[in-house]
């Protein structure tokens, strides 16, 4: 049967990432077509709420991705950011979440091969990881019959 | 015992305070919360080890504060949760008369809620050590046995949001879980509708939440969720310092610092 | 309709054909250190050592979520995928207390008053209710109060009594249902004749207060101060109402994904702000006094007169399951007692 | 119900090659609510422009989705012509189908899926959208130059010409920069100094610029049009006004033996010091690392001396807050230390020397008036190596990338000092010769044919001394890499320009985006070279990369057009995408429960609080509220808050739930 392929959603702010994955296409780098890119202002807008809508609706893995550190267009959304994934992703793991599957990485406008990298590495990742279906269980199962204590 | 009612007394006679929110026996051995406005009733207030809701909780609801300026039999969680409330521009010094009790029972009286936080100063916000051990026991779990032991705990949940009601500091007018535009967790309390209320809920409170327990002792079907927040009151402390409420402090969710320091974003 | 006797020792083997007979058998189980119904395969999970508990069984006919249809959305049509009753599981509850077997009764008036919901029907036709008697009560407990009583069997297809503590217990057959079972194994059922003096094994509970007395009482207190008195420390949730065996008030909510989706109709509660709020921001019950009011008038009042039936049937659960201990036989007892 | 315009544009071969436009167009006309779809070869082209605006009109579309190049190549053209034919334009978005589909993957059904998943996306966001109006602010007139070199010059005066006032200051004591330090400049030879003091002197005149020397940028808040710039003036230890310059103080400094920066260290200056005659402003600053009454505590002789009084022993750093419109960014490079190259012997052997210390030796103005003489005893070198490439191109040692300037200046050097030292010897080792430009190429030729100087193709692997001689070990690739060994009296390094040191901490108080390299980064390689990604934040001159003086002027002059162009209104329009607090009918009147910690996660300062009372004046709630001028859209204050009752335009929480929905669902 054919390979497994990931769908992995990508939540990247406008100013360094999405510009970074820009200079991507500019310079021809290609890599893998399992992701889709939603452009944000800033990864301090991200909310972690759609994180779990990702994963609710069937995604198999994810990418945040933003400007490093002192880099922000808007001064500090990256730090808040940063702040918000630390706590996140330490309750996501608590609670079971597969954080394999999160990848968080700092993608400058610069750095049109760095994405590339980050893709191609998330997909691999995920490839090996296989299909989430512990949560797309979690999530298909919509009506509530009395479970099996 | 004689203390904290001889100063109720006191205050509902002077009409410093038109209410004292205090505790009084409940259904057989439990206490629940009495709001005392004639001094004739201030025989029911009582205060033992039993006392554990919140109060702070009443300082949010219009009912209770259309009747008027009262004073809160608070012990030391619920003394936390008044910094908090007053830190989020809920409450300040006008808003209330606190009647604190010390862990042995004794009666502190506060002028003003920056007396309060020098209290809490020899209480900074810890988890107990029994706690910690549970929180290890799951963290040393694999990722699937956490996963089966939360799905499976949080799946009789029928979404009755005792555990946001009892919460003092789940004050909002609307919550998210009633934003439907969009609608971000599910209203139904399948297993995903449960699953993103619980994680969301335990967001809200980071660099929040009191470890009080009023959302565990207040849910009906046992569930443990105070874990959560407990989790996220470890984390806190762990990775921003954050050891409790403050008047001043910024709040860890709202501010930074550029050398934070985390070892999964490259 | 017939009574028997069957030994307690016989109990696992009837569970055993309950099960294998492809039946869903629900039990009161130990879960998150409380006893809820679940659906179980081994008889040795059942609890029996509760007063009641701490969730009623009526989620089996009326789940907290169940899907009522679902539809795919074309560019200029939607396509319907109504639910098929043939899904619907046949289930046997296990171990229900009569006042929560009793539930079933207004929970029928309700889902058949003027319109008649198949879905609740199609359920019901599928569910045999084993209910056990009270040997125990606490304070909470009020069934003699409002109709009810530790042995009724309201509701039960056959209701279980034991008879002390040798072992030997009462099996009263009161529905087909419940014969469909005894002759699953005619062995395990000796016929008798009465109700072997059962009343003295039940649980004592003693009458606290008049319904009727309650209600006549309630049509002049829709303005009573008494509302605000009693709820002041109430702090808006949604137990009492989740946890009620005969409480039936739903949500309808379309969960979209794409073209697809399904509507769902999912437990709601009067004491909920959002319940009666209008798009506009305006919200009739406005305050959280008028909600409770709105619960007691409910109950007492309102399904009484269009119903004939009273929408409680004192297992207490509300009391106990309140984190402000609102504890409704206490206030009923006010309502009937205070000068207004 | 909504009526979404699809344009899917093949952008030639660059997307069509790659994706299946056509059924792109064709899937995405099944979707509900698209009311018009169809692939075009190029939708940014006049007739691609004009079908969009006849099918907004003829479909009545209420929303557009161009899925064609990156919204930040085309966005805001598709917008335009949305509203030239009657939609909102933030009722138009972009699906990026080339640089984030086509570009980076080969043709192939997974790639054409995507490219329908990311249209698809975008619909559902703009189902979501809504009209909005741009946001109009007042604009400062009043722009802000860090960087007093000839960049910073050229801008000021284009700026202060056009009639606006300029803020110009420097961190070093005098304007000027490196072009002051030159002897002559490419290709015409004519001297630096005579084409740049007037300059000078014509920015220290003129009434619309305020110049600040020996003062550096402490901060700066705000945004376009809209700055607080805060200087720090650091003490020059005088009283500027009372001072005349008359250099009284300089005669009589006891400490003389200081290496001046000016000179690149070949030659001395006192601790109070000009660095260099023609500077300006011609006053005298004190070194307070070097002067003796601050290291020891007592001498104060200037003070003794100075006939106007004019010495401030006391004088303290002066913090002056200015407000400005717009900022110009010219800071300029520097020579990256020759200390990587042990093997060239720099610092270890004295007359192996930088090309910034050669153009002090051959300037007039210089330590040696002019005459080429090497720093160790002064003899006139008879022999002298030139090194072109010390640290460019190596990415091994050095900086991958070409200095761009060494070709030209060696090339320079070399022929003055043919001109200088008429029976001298001089050798350029080299890799290439860059000569790009008009008049380079046949400067170079001129270097080589009429004064005689030898090039050598190859890379120089080694200097050292032996007596009294440099013997400069390379090899000639021409001549299939035969070693050459010179025996050199002086060698001159090319060495690499670099960033300024301190440039990314400027970058970062200013909030610009830098490359690897420290150098600023423009807004666009092509299109917006002088932009910066902050808006109001302009470039010039060589911080953006190594450039030559005539390219320097012309890039300064842009910018100083930019900013010109900023100041020609008095209010400027801003996207009007910023965050909002929700408002709703009584009694509510906003979910917001005013617990005010989305105020420290604010940027900008930009949450205010508003009081809601009734129609007798009653309080009813404090709410929070967004400034729209300071508002700047980064939304973290969105994300924060619980009850979700801040939302952002353009980004909103209906647009991004939308989108993952629709990513994810078909």
């Amino acid at each position: 049967m054919a390979e497994f392929e990931p769908k992995i959603v990508a939540f990247v702010c406008n100013w360094c990432t999405y510009a970074g994955a820009d200079l991507t296409g500019t310079s021809r780098i290609k890599y893998a077509t399992n992701v889709r890119i939603v452009r944000f202002p800033c990864t301090g807008r991200i909310d972690y709420m759609l994180l779990l809508k990702a994963f609710g609706e069937g995604a198999d893995g994810i990418i945040v991705s933003g400007c490093h550190p002192n880099d922000c267009h808007y001064t500090s959304g990256n730090f808040h950011a940063r702040r918000r994934w630390i706590v996140f992703r330490s309750l996501m793991d608590f609670m079971g979440i597969d954080v394999r599957r999160v990848h968080f990485s700092w993608v400058s406008a610069a750095e049109g091969a760095k994405w590339a990298d980050v893709v191609n590495h998330a997909v691999a990742n995920i490839r090996d990881l296989g299909p989430y279906d512990s949560y797309k269980k979690l999530a298909q199962n919509t009506e509530r019959e009395i479970s099996h204590g | 015992m004689d203390e904290l009612r001889n100063k109720a007394r006191e205050l509902l006679e002077s009409g410093a305070v038109q209410m004292v929110i205090g505790y009084e026996q409940g259904t057989g051995n439990k206490t629940r919360a009495v709001f005392v406005e004639d001094p004739v009733q201030v025989p029911r207030l009582i205060f033992d080890s039993r006392c554990v809701q919140n109060l702070a909780v009443y300082m949010t609801k219009a009912e209770v504060r259309k009747k008027g300026k009262p004073a809160l039999v608070a012990s030391v969680p619920v003394l936390r949760s008044l910094i908090q409330l007053a830190y989020e521009n809920q409450i300040h010094d006008e808003s209330l008369v606190v009647l604190g009790v010390s862990p042995d029972l004794k009666l502190i009286e506060f002028s003003n809620l920056s007396e309060i936080e020098n209290y809490l100063k020899q209480y900074t916000l810890e988890i107990s050590i029994r706690d910690k051990e549970i929180l290890q026991k799951l963290e040393n779990m694999s990722a699937d046995e956490r996963w089966q032991y939360w799905t499976t705990v949080l799946e009789p949940c029928f979404k009755c949001y005792a555990c946001r009601a009892a919460c003092p500091l789940c004050y909002c007018t609307q919550c998210t879980v009633e934003d439907n535009r969009p609608q971000w967790v599910p209203v139904a309390s399948h297993p995903l509708g449960n699953f993103e209320w619980h994680i969301m809920r335990a967001m809200h409170m980071a660099g929040r939440c009191t470890d009080c327990e009023a959302c565990a002792n207040a849910c009906p079907i046992g569930i443990p969720l105070n874990l959560l927040t407990k989790k996220i009151v470890m984390d806190m402390g762990k990775s921003f310092g954050d050891n409790g409420p403050s008047l001043t402090a910024r709040n860890p969710m709202s501010t930074f610092r550029p050398d934070d320091k985390e070892n999964f974003i490259n | 309709m017939a009574q028997y006797l069957i030994q307690k020792s016989s109990f696992e083997g009837l569970f055993n054909l309950l099960k294998d007979s492809g039946k869903t058998v629900v039990a009161p189980l130990l879960r998150n250190g409380k006893v809820i119904y679940g659906a179980t395969e081994r008889f040795a999970d059942i609890r029996t050592d509760f007063i009641q508990t701490a969730q009623s069984v009526k989620e089996v006919a009326f789940p907290r979520a169940e899907t009522l249809f679902g539809y795919k959305k074309e560019k200029d049509s939607v396509i319907l995928k109504d639910f098929d009753p043939s899904d619907v599981p046949e289930i046997v509850v296990w171990g229900v207390r009569p006042c929560d077997a009793m539930g079933m009764i207004p929970l029928k008036a309700i889902f058949n008053w003027d319109y008649k919901d198949q879905l609740f029907n199609a359920r019901m036709d599928r569910i045999t209710v084993i209910g056990f008697s009270c040997r125990n009560a606490d304070e909470s407990c009020f069934c003699t109060s409002v109709g009810g009583n530790p042995g009724s069997t309201e509701g039960s297809d056959i209701l279980f009594t034991a008879l002390g503590d040798n072992g030997d217990y009462l099996a009263e057959v009161m529905t087909p249902k419940g014969m469909a079972i005894v002759e699953m194994n005619g062995g395990l059922f000796n016929e008798t004749h009465g109700t072997a003096g059962k009343e003295k094994y039940l649980a004592d509970v003693p009458v606290k207060f008049d319904r009727e007395k309650v209600r006549e009482r309630l049509m002049a207190f829709f303005t009573s101060d008494v509302w605000l008195e009693q709820s002041l420390r109430c702090l808006g949730c949604g137990a009492c109402a989740f946890v009620c065996p005969t409480c039936a008030c739903f949500d309808i909510q379309d969960e979209a994904h794409g073209k697809n989706g399904t509507r769902i109709r999912c437990w709601d509660s009067c004491g909920f702000s959002l319940f009666t709020q209008h798009t506009s921001g305006h919200n009739p019950r406005e305050v959280q006094s008028q909600r409770w009011r709105q619960r007691l008038l409910h109950k007492f009042s309102y399904m009484p007169e269009r119903l004939t039936v009273y929408g409680c049937t004192g297992c207490g659960r509300c009391s106990r399951a309140c984190p402000a201990d609102m504890n409704i036989l206490e206030h009923l007892i006010s309502i009937q007692e205070v000068q207004k | 119900m909504a009526r979404i315009g699809v344009f899917i544009c093949h952008c030639g071969e660059n997307i069509g090659g790659t994706v299946d436009c056509e059924k792109v167009a064709r899937t995405v006309a099944g979707y509900d609510g698209v009311a018009y779809s169809i692939d075009y070869k190029y939708m940014c082209s006049d007739p691609g422009q004009s079908l969009i605006k006849q099918a907004i009109k003829e479909k009545e579309l209420t929303g557009v989705v161009v899925a064609a190049c990156s919204p930040r190549m085309h966005e805001p053209t598709f917008r335009r012509a949305c509203s030239e034919a009657g939609l909102n334009p933030y009722l138009c978005e972009m699906a990026n189908l080339r640089e984030h589909c086509s570009w980076v993957h080969e043709k192939s059904d997974a790639t054409t899926e995507k490219a329908i998943d990311l249209v698809r996306m975008l619909v559902e966001k703009v189902k979501k959208n809504h009209a909005l109006q741009t946001i109009k602010v007042p604009v400062t007139k009043t722009a802000l130059v860090i960087g007093g070199g000839i960049a910073g010059i050229q801008a000021s005066l284009d700026i202060a010409n056009a009639g606006h006032q300029v803020v110009l200051i420097d961190r070093e004591p005098s304007i000027g920069g490196h072009m002051s330090q030159l002897s002559e400049t490419f290709p015409t030879l004519d001297c630096s100094q005579c084409i740049l003091t007037p300059r000078m002197v014509e920015v220290a005149q003129h009434p619309n610029i305020t110049l600040y020397t020996y003062a550096e940028l402490e901060s700066i808040e705000g945004f376009i049009g809209n700055f607080k710039a805060r200087i720090r003036k650091k003490a020059k230890s005088i009283d500027e006004k009372l001072c005349t310059g008359c250099g009284m103080c300089i005669t009589k400094c006891p400490n003389k033996k200081i290496p001046g920066e000016f000179n690149e260290g070949l030659g001395t200056r006192t601790a109070i010091y000009v660095p260099f005659p023609q500077a300006v402003p011609n006053k005298p600053v004190i070194d307070r690392l070097n002067c003796t009454y601050y290291t020891k505590g007592k001498c104060r002789v200037c003070e003794k001396f100075c006939p106007t009084q004019a010495i401030r022993f006391d004088q303290e750093d002066e913090i002056i807050e200015i407000p400005v419109g717009a900022v110009v960014l010219a800071t300029g490079f520097t020579v990256k230390d020759t200390g990587f190259f042990p093997e060239y012997g720099y610092g270890k052997y004295r007359d192996v020397i930088t090309g910034l210390q050669f153009e002090r030796l051959a300037s007039a103005s210089g330590p040696t008036f002019g005459e080429i003489r090497r720093p160790s005893d002064g003899k006139i070198p008879q022999k002298i190596v030139f090194v072109a490439c010390a640290g460019s191109r190596d990415p091994a040692k050095g900086i991958p990338y070409c200095s761009k300037i060494c070709c030209m200046y060696t090339a320079k050097h070399a022929m003055l000092y043919q001109h200088k030292v008429h029976d001298g010897e001089s050798y350029v080792f080299y890799m290439d010769i860059r000569a790009a430009g008009k008049m380079y190429e046949e400067f170079v030729r001129r270097a080589i044919e009429e004064d005689g100087v030898n090039y050598i193709r190859g890379r120089v692997s080694r200097i050292y001394e032996k007596n009294g001689k440099l013997i400069v070990k390379g090899a000639d690739t021409l001549l299939n890499a035969m070693p050459v060994e010179i025996e050199a009296d002086m060698v001159v390094l090319a060495t690499a320009g670099v960033a300024n040191e301190g440039s990314e901490e400027l970058a970062q108080k200013l909030h610009v985006s830098y490359d690897e390299y420290g150098f600023f980064s423009e807004a666009h390689p092509k299109l917006k070279p002088v932009e910066t990604n902050t808006a109001g934040i302009f470039l010039t001159g060589a911080c953006q990369a190594p450039k030559d003086i005539p390219e320097t002027v012309s890039q300064a002059s842009a910018a100083a057009a930019k900013v010109a162009g900023l100041f020609s209104k008095d209010e400027l329009s801003r996207e009007p995408l910023i965050a909002v607090v929700n408002r709703s009918a009584p009694p509510l009147y906003s979910t917001c429960v005013g617990c005010f910690m989305c105020a420290t996660a604010c940027p900008y300062q930009a949450i205010e609080h508003e009081e809601i009372r009734d129609r007798k004046g009653q309080l009813i709630k404090t709410v929070a509220r967004v400034n729209p001028g300071l508002c700047q859209g980064c939304g973290t204050c969105v994300a924060f808050c619980r009850s979700k009752s801040i939302d952002m335009e353009g980004y909103s929480h209906e647009q991004m739930y939308a989108e993952v929905m629709a990513l994810l669902n078909d």
